[in-house]
């Protein structure tokens, strides 16, 4: 008879009415501020650059290669080569980056600049809550607002961080019997804190960061 | 009144020699069922439609330029802007169609991979296309609030997978940017496992539905003939009863391994393309439980295949997919240098357009508006 | 399709359209996706036969393309043979021939045919015009096959192919009162720089040239981290 | 003559004047409405409460409604077009409708005869008695009405019905041509 | 001046102001709109003659109200629909063109 | 119940008739009347504005369950002083007439919406004793107040000097105009039972007792499908889904209030509201038995509770099928009007006087009455079903 679908459905929406009283899981939404989702590990936002230890000019691990400069699809990214070298993160004698800016407001956050980077300098943060007051100065970031340490990228990424970690002990230890390493084991101590469980859905990095200048410098 | 006479609502009609009795009415670009910023000039008679001309190019962005000054792998995260619901499906046709170029022979698991997001990503796609399209009828968010809350959980699948949720930038050439993470697989299986639930649920409201049926039967009827002369792909083709699924004719990826039927209409209204997509939703979960079944350990891209200075021998290569919203290909040539000379995508969305004038003449607005939603348009591809 | 498939398909259209100048263009590439040039003037006959014909019902065009050629200037450097006359006497020698020459302008359409009722394809069809500036006509296949509408539309908007026979044929993508053709080569974006934050010296000098009269509060934050 | 006959008398007055003068239809079935109103009202106020009622559905929900609807649909709203408003033998009407009225307040003004006083009990007339008397004693003109307003619902629908061949013609739209 | 005089003078004036809207407005619509004036007039004349009448009681003057307003009800409908046909054909509501174009 | 102190249930039910008793005694004789009404109709006024504005809160929280959200839930406790932010909101949003509109009328229009919804309040018995003015031809005037929403609506369409404004208030008044007549069809079957046009009569004769069970009409066929077929046609005459053409956001984007702003398309939501809630309550009154209980033993609870229960109840049956269905198209809509709602509420007048006329007793009464009801309701059904008109169908695959 005409009408049985139309209760049909009546009943359905009923169902879900009663039922989002029911049962909390039906519930589609959250409410934000106060209820956070469960961080995803693997979620990507905009880039940062790594260093190693706790001075973040020292231990950075970029060697102004340009080729994230070279490969970002919008070139959002814009860096200038120093002049005088540092030791990296492997203990050889770089170059460092005596400018590196992103361009937040045009970076599309498709992490071919962390694919292609041979050096692991470059890594994909996943803090969102970004705001700016100053829509053409704040949305430059210098290379001092990019640095994260790499504790914050343990924090966020643990099973990847865990693997870069891995890497870069090898490559240290390759590295190694050359005298001249006193920079790698300063920088050795980052390896120390412990992966988290390599489970995807796990990760809920809500803690504040110890060192995290993403807060501070857009806070 | 004097202030009024500055405005005559002559003006507000088109001038024609049977006298002002036409009404002119721009729908769009800032209209809430025309699913992004797409104009249509409608002429009406009453409220009788007697002349659209769909107005394109408010989110053109020249897509394809871009693409012809990036480099082939450059290109990749562009093509998630296409069709922004889709953009692993986008993803997929671009590595097929450069891997076609190049030759490049895709790893067992990849393939697996590819379907399975391919299948994900179709499953939200209908999902919310006809929750939009209940939306377009005026349903007050209630169906579309279900598919998003679906959509929701396959979102999370792509976040933890590919680290986005919408502009996934996933597929690389010869396979795809990561392996899955640990745990991924028995979560999604969760969730194409809980899928089924929610379709009956859809169904239940929205199926038998007379007012949905009153609409939507006979409404924006397109005939087998014009569908296949106007080059219509997907399920809108479906619809109007051509047996014609690239998935099964062109066989890509691995897509012959599976056990699917391709649901087919009679009518070609706009209840059968509705109905096309909930079938399909199905026909996707079987070949989902399959290739979750047999997915097997290995590689997941191909180690020959640099990400970097990528340079295809000069040639060219057509390479097509079965994307949500009908055939997506591409269309690239080479000369040899890090960029392709000539990047050519054919957009499902735009040449599915084609045909909307005659699917509204004599029709009324209303049907208009539910007839655009049945094409299953997104202006990132359209306008590209 | 193979290259032998498409020759016996060369040779069926030019026994089917009388006077079609049929080309096979070959692919190097490893998609071995070969195509056939066809000549304006037969270009409809073509299609048709291409579309009717019993044994091959490609009723399905998928895709249209433009590309632009602009004419290149092409070198060659080939080893020849040579008598050169040496000291001794002349001596055959291997010498560096440059050979130097500039290939034909001309904007070029592609068709990908495909047959949805046998489900073959695809077959490649190409057709070119006589340059790039004037003689831009090519005939539409707009009456075989309704898919070209739009995107013939597009081809004229983007190239600015002339589609003889195209009933609608106005600017899809960019608005009406835009002159150039932005797809081609030699396009050259025209300065309506918006600005833009950016870490990029070359594109905020651009910016500036644009607004000359910029407040020093706007100029950017690029200098700051200089 | 109470005030509030006055004041009804003046909206009546002046809405039906302006329904007659404004050059825009629309705003003369507007005015005309506001005369509609008024009049209903003092039909209220002259205790014909079911006649008040009736008035107001049937002018202001039924014919001021359908007017503007004609106005719409014969796109006659004269406002903006730069046409006369008064017909050519506009003097001929004013003078004739000035004398009518001459006329009738000179027999009004004149009558002499003796009427209920003005504090007469209002007559006690409910829905009952209306629906008694025009089921028993006026009874056949009721039928007579039945009658009169369905032939005029057929009529106003035949009448007004598109001829057939419109809707062919909608569908031989030429398509094709620019925008 | 008694009450009645004052509702009749009023409904004379209306009249007056409906004979002389239907006597000289060229368009159709508001012709058959002074007309409804009139009778409105009229009914205004019988609701008053009804209240300060001598037999209240009897409901004669609400009765002739009662179908005067039906009979304006089907005078509009069937006079808006002349209307309407007579736009279809003339493509005017202009009383005065259309009774210079003749058909 | 007969522990109860009926002297207490007497005075809960009649609690604001003896305040407001009060409040006149103390003035001069000559003054009493005009206070009195002064009263009401600031209580009625006051009382209905507020549950509009709790009907806004109650629409979108229920709304937001339907769909598996929360709603509003931010302003007050569990959001319910989210009307006051939206009304504060409105209030001081910059007013925006569009140029070239017709200023005087684009003002009236909202005016007179509001006023004619507002009006038609006066005649609803909302407890016992609790009217504003009892009239005779009650249900008559009920419906002349409506009726003159329509010329708001028209004047707002008109006035706008839009496109969309104009086909919105096109196709509004052709909707209210068709509904209005299975309206008041609808109602005409109550009123030719109960004699009297009078709410307030109508009511008094549901009041009433056999056994438990009231003399609700909605407990007879006729008056049964009276009711739906009464709910189905408020529910178009007052724009609500699934009739919501008139504002179809995603046709004609707001349809006759698309060019207003601020507190003057406040208004017009309120208007839109007013009207909803004013044909549930005179579906209460016709129907539902107005502020009586359905079983004598419930007789206890004030009738203004039960009143405002009914209403709330009808309320959560709008939200409820606004979250499900979508709307209907405008030939679909006038096709309903026409050719299913007035054949079906004329032959439920039919019905209702069978059920008057029909003898034996009352299991026959009811079988006699509900058989013509359904009978011609499922050859409707199976007349569409056969045309092919609304059918699922069932599809083939291709392997």
């Amino acid at each position: 008879m005409v009408g049985s679908g139309i209760l049909k459905g009546l009943a359905e929406t009923a169902r879900n009415f009663v039922g989002s009283y029911a049962s909390e899981e039906r519930m589609t939404t959250v409410e934000y501020p106060e209820e956070k989702l469960p961080r995803i590990e693997a979620s990507r936002n905009f880039p940062f650059l790594v260093f190693d230890g706790d001075d973040w000019h020292a231990g950075m691990r970029c060697v102004s290669c340009q080729i994230c400069e070279k490969e970002c699809p919008p070139k959002c990214i814009y860096i200038e080569k120093s002049t005088d070298k540092k030791p990296d993160a492997v203990g050889k004698l770089q170059n460092y980056p005596a400018r590196f800016d992103i361009d937040i407001s045009v970076c599309m956050s498709c992490q071919i600049c962390v694919e292609v980077c041979p050096f692991d300098a470059i890594k994909m943060d996943n803090a969102f809550e970004y705001f700016a007051t100053d829509r053409f100065g704040d949305l430059v970031l210098d290379k001092q607002k990019l640095s994260r340490s790499n504790e914050y990228y343990h924090q966020i990424h643990p099973t990847e961080a865990a693997n870069v970690d891995a890497e870069l002990a090898a490559a240290r230890a390759k590295a190694a019997p050359k005298p001249a390493a006193p920079a790698a084991a300063a920088a050795a101590p980052a390896v120390a804190k412990p992966a988290a469980a390599p489970e995807v859905t796990a990760s809920t990095a809500n803690k504040p960061a110890a060192n995290d200048p993403a807060k501070e410098s857009n806070g | 009144m004097s202030a009024t006479a500055t405005l005559p609502p002559a003006a507000m009609l088109l001038d024609s020699e049977e006298g002002s009795q036409y009404l002119e009415i721009s729908m769009g670009p800032h209209h809430p069922s025309t699913h992004g910023v797409f104009r249509m000039n409608v002429v009406l008679d009453g409220e009788t439609v007697i002349k659209l001309k769909p107005v394109f190019g408010y989110l053109h962005r020249n897509h394809e330029k871009i693409a012809e000054n990036e480099t082939y792998l450059g290109s990749m995260p562009y093509t998630d802007r296409l069709d922004y619901f889709c953009s692993l499906t986008n993803n997929w046709g671009y590595a097929l169609a450069v891997e076609k170029l190049a030759g490049i022979e895709v790893p067992e698991r990849a393939e697996y991979i590819r379907v399975i997001t391919a299948e994900l990503t179709r499953l939200q796609n209908h999902a919310s296309l006809v929750g939009f399209l209940m939306q377009d009828m005026g349903a007050s968010g209630t169906p579309l609030m279900y598919a998003f809350r679906e959509r929701e959980k396959i979102l999370d699948l792509f976040e933890a997978l590919t680290g986005a949720r919408m502009m996934c930038n996933y597929m690389r050439f010869g396979g795809c940017r990561c392996d899955l993470p640990a745990g991924w697989l028995d979560w999604a299986k969760k969730v194409v496992a809980s899928f089924p639930k929610f379709l009956d649920e859809f169904e239940t409201l929205l199926v038998g539905n007379e007012i949905i049926m009153a609409r939507t039967q006979g409404v924006g009827v397109l005939s087998r003939e014009l569908a296949i002369s106007a080059g219509i792909t997907g399920p809108m083709l479906r619809a109007s009863g051509v047996n014609y699924d690239l998935r099964k004719v062109d066989k890509y990826g691995i897509y012959d391994r599976f056990s699917f039927r391709v649901p087919l209409g009679d009518h070609g209204d706009v209840y059968d393309r509705y109905m096309m997509r909930l079938l399909e939703m199905r026909e996707s979960l079987k070949i989902l439980e399959q290739a979750m079944k047999d997915i097997p350990e290995g590689p997941f891209t191909d180690p020959k295949t640099k990400v970097r200075n990528f340079r295809p021998k000069p040639g060219e290569a057509y390479g097509r997919i079965e994307a949500p919203k009908g055939e997506l290909g591409y269309y690239l040539i080479s000369d040899g240098s890090p960029n392709p000379y000539r990047y050519r995508v054919r957009p499902p969305s735009l040449i599915n357009l084609t045909v909307l004038e005659d699917m509204c003449l004599g029709r009324n607005v209303a049907d208009v508006v539910i007839t655009l939603g049945s094409v299953d348009i997104v202006l990132g591809e359209v306008d590209r | 399709m193979t290259l032998e498939a498409l020759a016996a398909l060369k040779l069926e259209i030019e026994k089917n359209v009388p006077g079609a100048i049929v080309e096979i263009i070959t692919n190097p590439s490893v998609s071995a996706q070969h195509s056939l040039l066809i000549d304006n003037a037969h270009g409809l006959a073509v299609a048709m036969f291409l579309r009717d014909a019993p044994e091959l019902k490609l009723d399905y065009c998928s895709n249209v393309t433009g590309i632009d050629w602009p004419s290149r200037e092409m070198t060659e450097k080939t080893k020849v043979k040579k008598m050169v006359e040496g000291p001794d006497g002349p001596v055959e020698k291997l010498v560096d021939e440059v050979r130097k020459w500039t290939t034909p302008a001309y904007l070029e359409v592609v068709y990908h045919l495909y047959s949805m009722t046998l489900g073959t394809g695809p077959v490649i069809l190409r057709l070119r015009t006589g340059d790039r500036g004037e003689n831009v006509q090519v005939p539409s296949f707009y009456s075989v096959w309704r898919s070209c509408d739009l995107q013939e539309r597009e081809v004229y908007d983007l190239y600015g192919v002339i589609f003889e026979g195209h009933p609608d044929l106005r600017r899809l993508l960019m608005w009406d009162e835009f002159t150039d053709w932005p797809m081609r080569r030699d396009y050259v974006d025209p300065d309506d720089y918006e600005y833009e934050p950016t870490a990029h010296d070359e594109v905020l000098t651009r910016a500036k040239a644009h607004y000359p009269a910029a407040a020093p509060a706007e100029s950017g934050p690029a200098e700051d981290n200089a | 003559m109470t005030i509030l006959f006055l004041i009804l008398a003046v909206l009546a007055i002046v809405g039906a004047s302006a329904a007659m003068a404004f050059r825009s239809a629309v705003h003369a079935i507007l005015a005309l409405a506001l005369a509609f109103v008024s009049l209903a009202i003092l039909y209220l106020s002259l205790d014909a409460q079911f006649v008040g009622f009736t008035q107001i559905i049937v002018y202001v929900g039924a014919v001021a409604i359908l007017a503007v609807f004609a106005i719409m649909m014969t796109r006659s709203d004269s406002a903006h077009h730069h046409t006369e408003v008064f017909s050519k033998s506009w003097l001929t009407g004013l003078v004739l409708a000035g004398g009518v009225f001459t006329v009738l307040a000179w027999a009004v003004l004149g009558d002499k005869t003796q009427h209920a006083a003005a504090d007469a009990p209002a007559p006690v007339t409910t829905v009952t008695q209306i629906g008694e008397a025009l089921m028993q004693r006026y009874a056949f003109p009721l039928e007579i009405m039945g009658l009169l307003l369905t032939a005029a619902l057929i009529g106003a629908v035949v009448l007004a019905m598109p001829l057939l061949s419109n809707k062919s013609g909608a569908k031989s739209v030429t398509k094709g041509d620019a925008r | 001046m008694t009450p009645l005089n004052g509702y009749l003078l009023l409904a004379a004036f209306l009249f007056s102001i409906g004979l002389a809207g239907a006597l000289t407005r060229r368009n159709a619509i508001l012709v058959l709109a002074g007309i409804e004036l009139m009778l409105n007039a009229a009914n205004l004349n019988f609701i008053a003659f009804w209240r300060y009448g001598t037999h209240p009681e009897a409901l004669t003057g609400t009765m002739f109200a009662i179908f005067s307003i039906s009979i304006a009800a089907a005078e509009a409908a069937v006079g808006l629909g002349l209307i309407l046909a007579v736009y279809r054909h003339f493509k005017t509501t202009d009383l005065d063109e259309i009774d210079s174009l003749k058909g | 119940m007969a522990s109860m102190n009926t002297g207490i249930v007497e005075q809960a039910d009649q609690i604001f008739v003896v305040l407001k008793g009060a409040v006149v005694s103390h003035l001069p004789t000559i003054l009493q009347p005009l206070v009195s009404a002064i009263i009401s109709v600031i209580a009625v006024v006051a009382v209905f504005a507020g549950l509009f504005a709790l009907t806004t809160v109650f629409e979108r929280k229920g709304l937001g369950r339907m769909q598996n959200r929360l709603g509003p839930n931010r302003v007050g406790p569990f959001g319910f002083f989210q009307p006051a932010a939206d009304g504060i909101k409105s209030l001081t949003k910059e007013d925006l007439v569009p140029r070239a509109a017709d200023k005087i009328v684009h003002f009236l229009a909202p005016v007179v919406l509001v006023a004619a919804s507002f009006l038609g309040y006066a005649v609803l018995p909302v407890g016992r004793n609790m009217v504003v003015t009892n009239l005779d031809a009650g249900v008559l005037y009920f419906f002349a107040a409506g009726s003159m929403v329509e010329l708001g609506v028209f004047m707002a369409g008109w006035s706008s000097h839009s496109k969309y404004s104009l086909l919105g208030a096109m196709r509004a008044v052709a909707q209210m105009i068709s509904y209005e007549v299975p309206l008041v069809l609808a109602s005409i079957s109550v009123i030719m039972t109960a004699g009297s046009l009078s709410t307030v009569d109508i009511v008094a004769k549901q009041a009433q007792y056999t056994g438990t069970i009231a003399h609700w009409y909605v407990f007879t066929p006729w008056g049964f499908a009276g009711f739906i077929l009464f709910m189905i046609a408020a529910t178009a005459e007052s724009n609500r889904c699934p009739f919501d053409l008139p504002e179809g956001e995603s046709e004609i984007i707001a349809g006759y209030f698309i060019e207003y702003s601020g507190f003057k398309f406040a208004l017009f939501f309120a208007g839109e509201y007013l009207g909803m809630l004013a044909t549930s309550a005179l579906a209460i009154t016709l129907f539902l038995g107005g502020w009586s209980a359905p079983f004598s033993f419930l007789a206890w609870v004030p009738s203004w509770i039960w009143f405002f229960a009914k209403l709330l109840t009808l309320i959560f049956c709008f939200i409820w099928v606004r979250g499900t269905l979508p709307r209907l198209r405008m030939d679909q809509l006038m096709g309903l009007a026409w050719k299913f709602m007035l054949p079906m509420t004329i032959l439920n007048l039919f019905v209702a006087a069978a059920w008057r006329f029909v003898p034996g007793g009352l299991p026959v009464r009811w079988f006699v009455c509900a058989a013509m009801l359904v009978i011609p309701f499922a050859l409707l059904s199976r007349g569409l079903r056969s045309e092919k008109k609304l059918q699922t169908r069932t599809y083939r695959f291709a392997e």
